[in-house]
């Protein structure tokens, strides 16, 4: 056990992943407790909330990094997956805001809206917590390795691959655009009031989602370098780089690439079911292709095949937007296009890339 | 004025006409002025009587200031004189006295009309258009009458005389249409059978109402329409017209399939040569669209500016324009961006989606976030009804014609030119290519050239269907890759298959399962359709496959 | 008739619809009789009607070293895409040993049943070190849960450091794969399917691209390794498969034109027509 | 007469049920997003309209109406055979189409740039000089539009509010709100609810000229006394918007903080 602690970082390496875990779920926390509201230090409710949303998205671009970065698989339709847990955990709340809505009744708003008399079946179970969490889970779990498995079956692979994986959640966001899907149609699912009975409009509830993301990110990303450090590990960059030597050495590479497939899904779709509680609505523009490139862009500019540069990718780029489209929103797509152009040109390894010597090597055999 | 009219048909029936018509013109001479100043009244109810009035008068001379009206040409002055505004709204004619104005110094009004004027009008227009000696406007004319459900007397009348009078056999018939349902409530058992069967031969479908009443059936199994042989008679028109309505849907929904897939033809074919043949994922695609989209609506204002008289013919110019702008901006794509990228291939995905996000940036800042505006020229603008029901519009007839014309283009390029040998050399073995001394970065440059200018060429079809704005690429780069994917990379004819193929399909569906749903079926249907045959439509087959 | 094919085609391995073809025993014991290792008897295959291979019949005994020549198109690598479960033949059958059918099986497992395969161009692991490269293709449980909580046991590293030792890679075990010699990739290769301990071996061209003294390492390395695995070379290169060759295996336009000691066909009329005669 | 639906609204069915019409008389279409290609709805309109009189509602927001229009007029369909009414086009929306054929369709909305009074010609004029001074894409061919109206209406009212308030306090400026009235560019004076914060505002109905400007053929008799809830829906007929001090309630069925 000590050796694989030890193989998954070295001392510096666990130590700087302390500080840098501590500072995101203990400091940022007291910095917006302690202070007063006039400090210098003093991190405002808005800049907590954002936080926990941009940790949601490096949780996402984790989740892909394992499937693109070590596995080779590129997926255009990760969103897909991080909406359906979003939505998951949106049916929850909305089943949870009771008789609180606008009309009064046991159904959600928009049902009534839509003048439905019942609950769709497929509603049911959901004002139970844990039940919603099992569907946080299960839905993107089982759709991925349902897809996958016909997928990977067929030997689809690179290009296609990506394509068929963002005609499916080009597919997904037309369906929950319709009214009749029973989703909330185009305004999707939005005026949550509490989950698990604290007010989703208390900063108090909004600083413990943060820290709860906060903890899930770390979680997952020791659990993802104890995965990419394994045996498993080796045999998936073994698949990135030469999928038949991989068969032709007795492993059954469908496998597991399903298995990694499906783990990064759920980890999406985790990660959507954190973010809903915090930005407090869910609708289908998540699904749109756009917004799964964008994933990719994370990843790409963080540095792929690293575990951390797709973290500090979606950080940075998230970071970015916020700051750019308030100060030089017409600005905007130049510096993300560029940023983008350049990275995939000269930085193939990324942010990370220029922190560590490995980006003088050439990259090989990846497509 | 019964008197009048009975005597007027007395007289037409003596086969008179000229004789009468200068006698009854004579006759209502200042009335017919006094009529016609009321055209131009502040109430819509007096415009309305005024256009009635006309009717019965019958006099084809009013037509240029009914045209006023309907145009919003006619302009009326504090004494309540009528003018008629030229074209190039510069001078004005007096609609009664004809003599000529100048269009200065006068406080003028434009009589307002709505709708229910305009239907009032329009078969009126029509009415005295019968009279013209120009056969075609007669057709039309005739046209316009047998689609209205209802007719005038004075129009029933008109149609009368326009049936007695008229030589040419279509023009004929159709007026017999017009008064089909008319001649259906008429004493004579035999009219009404001829109009019957009239109605089944024309096939409309909004005569099928006016049949399905003879057959409706009393609570006591009787028939209110006690003759057998009417029944019989309708009842066959009816099946006419419903065999009829099959094919005229059918036909539409090819035809529509056709364009549909011809408009995804040209959207697609440009990158089936950059990602099919060069294996270059071009996100900016969509982009290349967008500009060759932006080129037209830029050739069109200068014609709109300096060459206004030549403004129908601005597409043809815009298409070599688009064609070499977007082959340009491609060219320059190709060399600082993707020539670093052949050795891989999926980042060209990344680096090219940072091109798009960037190209849409510039053109919202030159050209502005809304949408712009590309008038179809005349020639584009309208259809033609093959079949009543089923209008083959101008614009769409036009981009079928263009994708099988630009299909055979860059056929020709790539399978009889040099240029296209050596670029199917290098997308097939760089290395070997290079060896053989082609120069294989020229070879990218200009295929990649090639495939944005096709997509510009696409860009020029879809400004005529579809608003022209920063965003057009985004909407159709997912279905252009579905295209490419499903035909199969590295085929031109898998692409051509799967665009109309797709088209078709899409078009046969969507009246089943509405255009939402049938999205969404295409959609999946391509995801089982790569299941089971990854390399697409046409597949290159054998050993060098995986690779 | 199409509709037969249909049928055909769903049944076909390399389709989507794999569960429907009934399940071959797991890892059946291989029984040798009468010596015999591989029956490849009447296999056809055909590319868009170009007949890869015709009717093809092949034996291979067991402890063998076989080399296997033939012109450009001769079938020689779609054979063993056939042998090793790539491709599915139209007809004909392939058997390991009296018992085991390789058609019903996917590559993996016939891995696993013991046939280890190299490829024309190296193709090893190039950004895992060598030693993970022997790593992963050593014989042990290759499932997914297995995977993800294995570590190397002292004896599996005494044997990689074994086969380290008999390629004379021990100097760069914890190199990037992707840094060696093109002649180094070979022989990792050949010790990455020594590592799964394989009755029978394909090598498809393990000289191309090398030096003379390369070459003549690794046919010293090939000869060590029979009789403990029957071997089975596939090269163009004459001056190589005269050097290790027993017997041989001449192949031409899908169908095996002769066979024989190297002397024999050296002097079969046929051979030095359609083959030896181009030289 | 007939409604067809472009993208459906619940609420205009049952106001057509409540008005009688069967669902025989309706038909509703809808389109994805983005959608563009019209031929096949247009049609199915054509068909649809050979039968009975009809007139379509469209609900097409956005983009969608270009291709939608232009297919309407190239498959020959007039304003006075088959009138189509949609609720979110303006001039805005006209810029990017050729608009000579679509004479004659309706729209309905709260103010048009043809409107003539002298507050509309001074917008009017303001917008033209801030297009000029600021260089923007279009020139002048830039309209006027309704929303922009309502935002010029908005910004107008709220500064009278905090000069009233004379703070910039949210709770002060909302309390403030009520009551506040401005002579908008429509020609009316347009009052904020003092109750349920909604503004009155005339209803305009208006025909497309060939310029891309509208004909006003209908409106009302001066402004419309907003209703925050639909009195024809029970459930929604019960609902309360108070919003005068010191109740604070937008959605509720009785007023909260009311002591």
């Amino acid at each position: 056990m000590k050796q694989r602690i030890h193989e998954m970082h070295t001392p510096k390496g666990w130590g700087l992943m302390g500080l840098m875990g501590s500072i995101m779920i203990i400091a940022v926390p007291l910095l917006n407790i302690l202070p007063s509201s006039e400090s210098f230090f003093y991190i405002p409710d808005y800049l907590v909330t954002l936080f926990g949303k941009i940790l949601c998205y490096a949780l996402v671009a984790l989740a892909l990094d394992l499937v693109w970065g070590y596995t080779g698989i590129l997926s255009l339709g990760h969103g897909l997956f991080f909406a359906l847990g979003g939505y998951a955990m949106g049916m929850h709340l909305m089943r949870n805001i009771g008789t609180e809505g606008v009309y009064k009744s046991a159904l959600p708003d928009f049902m009534v809206f839509l003048d439905w008399k019942e609950l769709p079946w497929y509603w049911h179970g959901f004002d139970k917590f844990p039940f919603a969490m099992l569907m946080v889970i299960l839905v993107p779990g089982v759709l991925a390795w349902v897809f996958g498995f016909f997928a990977f079956r067929s030997r689809i692979k690179g290009v296609y691959f990506a394509i068929v994986t963002q005609a499916l959640t080009f597919a997904a966001m037309l369906l929950f655009f319709r009214n009749n899907t029973g989703f909330g149609g185009n305004n999707g699912l939005t005026d949550f009031k509490r989950i698990l009975g604290f007010s989703l409009q208390d900063p108090s509830t909004k600083l413990g989602l943060y820290v709860l993301t906060g903890l899930v990110l770390i979680i997952f990303y020791i659990f993802a370098r104890f995965i990419v450090t394994s045996k498993l590990g080796r045999i998936i960059r073994a698949i990135r780089d030469a999928e038949n030597r991989v068969i032709f050495s007795g492993y059954d590479a469908f496998k597991f690439k399903l298995f990694i497939w499906t783990l990064s899904a759920v980890v999406c779709g985790i990660a959507g079911a954190l973010y809903v509680p915090q930005v407090g609505i869910i609708n289908p523009s998540e699904m749109q292709p756009s917004n799964s490139i964008e994933i990719v862009i994370w990843v790409a500019i963080g540095g792929r095949g690293t575990l951390l540069g797709p973290i500090l990718g979606a950080i940075v780029v998230n970071g970015a937007k916020s700051w750019f489209t308030v100060a030089y929103p017409e600005f905007w797509l130049y510096f993300l296009g560029g940023l983008f152009v350049l990275v995939t040109v000269f930085l193939p390894r990324g942010l990370i890339g220029i922190l560590s010597q490995k980006n003088k090597e050439p990259l090989r055999g990846r497509t | 004025m019964y008197f009048q009219r009975k005597n007027r048909i007395g007289i037409i029936l003596c086969g008179i006409f000229v004789f009468s018509i200068l006698i009854v013109s004579r006759a209502w001479g200042n009335e017919l002025d006094e009529v016609i100043g009321h055209l131009g009244s502040k109430k819509i109810k007096e415009i309305k009587q005024a256009i009635q009035d006309i009717a019965r008068m019958d006099q084809p001379q009013v037509l240029p200031t009914l045209f006023a009206l309907k145009d919003r040409h006619l302009r009326v002055d504090e004494q309540g004189q009528l003018f008629i505004l030229s074209d190039d709204e510069t001078t004005l004619i007096n609609a009664i006295t004809k003599e000529k104005v100048s269009a200065e110094d006068r406080q003028l009004r434009i009589p307002r009309i709505n709708n229910s004027v305009r239907r009032l009008l329009s078969p009126v227009i029509a009415q005295l258009q019968l009279q013209s000696d120009d056969p075609s406007i007669r057709l039309e004319a005739a046209k316009e009458l047998s689609r209205k459900g209802k007719l005038t007397e004075d129009a029933v009348l008109a149609i009368r005389v326009g049936i007695h009078k008229e030589q040419n056999r279509k023009i004929k018939n159709i007026l017999h249409l017009a008064l089909a349902r008319i001649d259906l409530a008429s004493g004579d058992m035999d009219q009404r059978i001829r109009a019957i069967e009239r109605i089944g031969e024309a096939g409309n479908l909004q005569f099928k109402s006016v049949l399905e009443k003879i057959l409706i059936q009393n609570e006591d199994a009787s028939y209110p329409e006690p003759e057998e042989r009417i029944r019989q008679a309708a009842k066959k028109a009816i099946a006419a017209i419903n065999l009829k309505q099959t094919i005229v849907t059918q036909a539409g929904n090819l035809f529509y399939g056709l364009s549909l897939g011809s408009v995804l033809l040209l959207t697609a074919l440009g990158l089936a040569i950059t990602f099919g043949l060069m294996g270059v994922i071009n996100m900016a695609h969509g982009e290349m669209l967008m500009l060759g989209a932006y080129s037209t609506y830029v050739i069109q204002n200068i014609f709109n500016t300096y060459l206004p008289n030549y403004f129908d013919w601005y597409p043809l110019f815009a298409i070599p324009v688009a064609f070499f702008v977007t082959a340009i901006v491609g060219i320059i794509l190709e060399r600082t961006v993707i020539r670093h990228l052949y050795t891989r291939p999926l980042e060209t995905l990344l680096a090219t989606w940072g091109v798009s996000l960037i190209i849409i940036q510039t053109v919202r800042l030159i050209f502005g976030a809304q949408n712009v505006e590309v008038a179809n020229p005349n020639w584009l603008s309208g259809g033609i009804e093959v079949m009543p029901g089923l209008v083959l519009t101008y614009n769409r007839i036009a981009i079928i014609i263009f994708a099988v014309l630009v299909v055979f283009l860059v056929w020709y390029i790539l399978q009889r030119t040099r240029l296209g040998l050596q670029v199917r050399a290098v997308t097939q073995n760089r290395s070997m290519a290079a060896s053989m001394g082609i120069s294989t970065a020229k070879i990218d440059m200009w295929a990649f050239g090639l495939g944005s200018g096709v997509a510009g060429l696409g860009g020029v079809a879809l400004s005529q269907l579809t608003n022209v704005g920063p965003e057009l690429g985004q909407l159709y780069i997912i279905d252009s890759f579905m295209v490419v994917v499903l035909g199969g990379v590295g085929k031109i004819i898998g692409t051509v298959v799967g665009a109309l193929g797709l088209g078709i399909a899409n078009k046969f569906l969507e009246p089943v399962s509405g255009a939402v749903l049938g999205k969404i079926f295409i959609l999946i249907f391509i995801i089982l359709f790569i299941q089971k045959f990854p390399q697409g439509i046409f597949s290159l087959k054998g050993r060098d496959v995986e690779n | 008739m199409a509709a037969l094919n249909y049928i055909r085609n769903i049944l076909r391995r390399d389709r989507v619809f794999e569960f429907m073809i009934p399940k071959p025993v797991k890892n059946p014991k291989l029984r040798i009789g009468q010596g015999c290792l591989l029956y490849v008897e009447g296999v056809t295959v055909s590319f868009d009607g170009f007949k890869a291979l015709d009717d093809l019949n092949l034996y291979i005994d067991d402890g063998e070293l076989r080399c296997i020549i033939g012109p450009n198109g001769a079938g020689k690598t779609t054979l063993m895409d056939v042998i090793t479960g790539k491709t599915l033949p139209e007809e004909g059958s392939v058997l390991f040993g009296q018992n085991i059918d390789l058609l019903k099986m996917k590559e993996q497992e016939i891995v696993e049943a013991g046939i280890g395969r190299k490829f024309q161009r190296p193709t090893v692991f190039q950004e895992l070190t060598v030693m993970e490269n022997l790593e992963l293709a050593m014989h042990t449980d290759k499932k997914v849960w297995h995977s993800l909580f294995t570590y190397l046991s002292e004896k599996q590293l005494e044997r990689i450091e074994e086969i380290l030792e008999f390629l004379a890679l021990q100097d760069h075990r914890h190199q990037t794969a992707g840094l060696l010699s093109h002649g180094q990739k070979q022989w990792l290769e050949i010790g990455m399917l020594l590592m799964q301990n394989p009755k029978l071996l394909f090598l498809d061209e393990p000289v191309a691209g090398m030096t003379p003294h390369e070459i003549e390492r690794t046919g010293e390395l090939l000869s060590s390794m029979v009789p403990e695995h029957t071997v089975v070379v596939i090269d163009h290169d004459m001056d190589f498969i005269r050097s290790i060759a027993k017997r041989v295996t001449v192949l031409h336009e899908g169908h095996v034109l002769a066979e024989g000691s190297m002397k024999d066909i050296q002097s079969n009329p046929q051979v030095i027509e359609v083959y030896l005669g181009e030289e | 007469m007939q409604k067809i639906y472009e993208t459906s609204d619940f609420y205009f069915v049952a106001f057509l049920h409540s008005k009688g019409v069967s669902d025989d008389d309706i038909l509703e279409q809808y389109t994805p997003f983005g959608h563009s290609d019209y031929q096949t709805i247009v049609a199915n309109i054509k068909k649809f309209a050979a039968k009975k009189q009809t007139a379509v509602i469209s609900t097409i927001n956005g983009d969608s109406n270009v291709p939608f229009y232009k297919e309407l007029a190239n498959q020959g369909i007039k304003a006075e055979d088959i009138p189509v009414i949609a609720f979110s086009v303006g001039e805005e929306e006209l810029r990017g189409v050729d608009t000579s054929s679509l004479v004659g369709h309706l729209a309905a909305w709260n103010y048009f740039m043809s409107i003539e009074t002298p507050e509309n010609k001074k917008f009017i004029a303001k917008w033209k000089d801030y297009v000029k001074k600021h260089n923007l894409p279009g020139g002048e061919k830039r309209v006027t539009n309704d929303p922009m109206e309502a935002t010029y209406i908005g910004m107008h009212m709220w500064a009278q509010a905090v000069e009233q308030a004379r703070t910039t306090n949210i709770d002060a400026v909302r309390q403030a709100l009520g009551h506040q009235t401005f002579r908008a560019p429509s020609g009316y004076t347009i009052t904020m609810d003092a109750k349920n914060h909604h503004l009155h505002k005339p209803v305009i109905i208006a025909e497309i000229r060939a310029d891309g400007q509208f004909d006003i053929v209908w409106e009302t008799e001066g402004p419309i006394r907003a209703e925050a809830w639909s009195p024809y829906l029970p459930d929604s007929a019960k609902k309360v918007a108070d919003w005068t001090y010191p109740w604070v309630s937008g959605n509720g069925t009785e007023p909260r903080f009311s002591d």
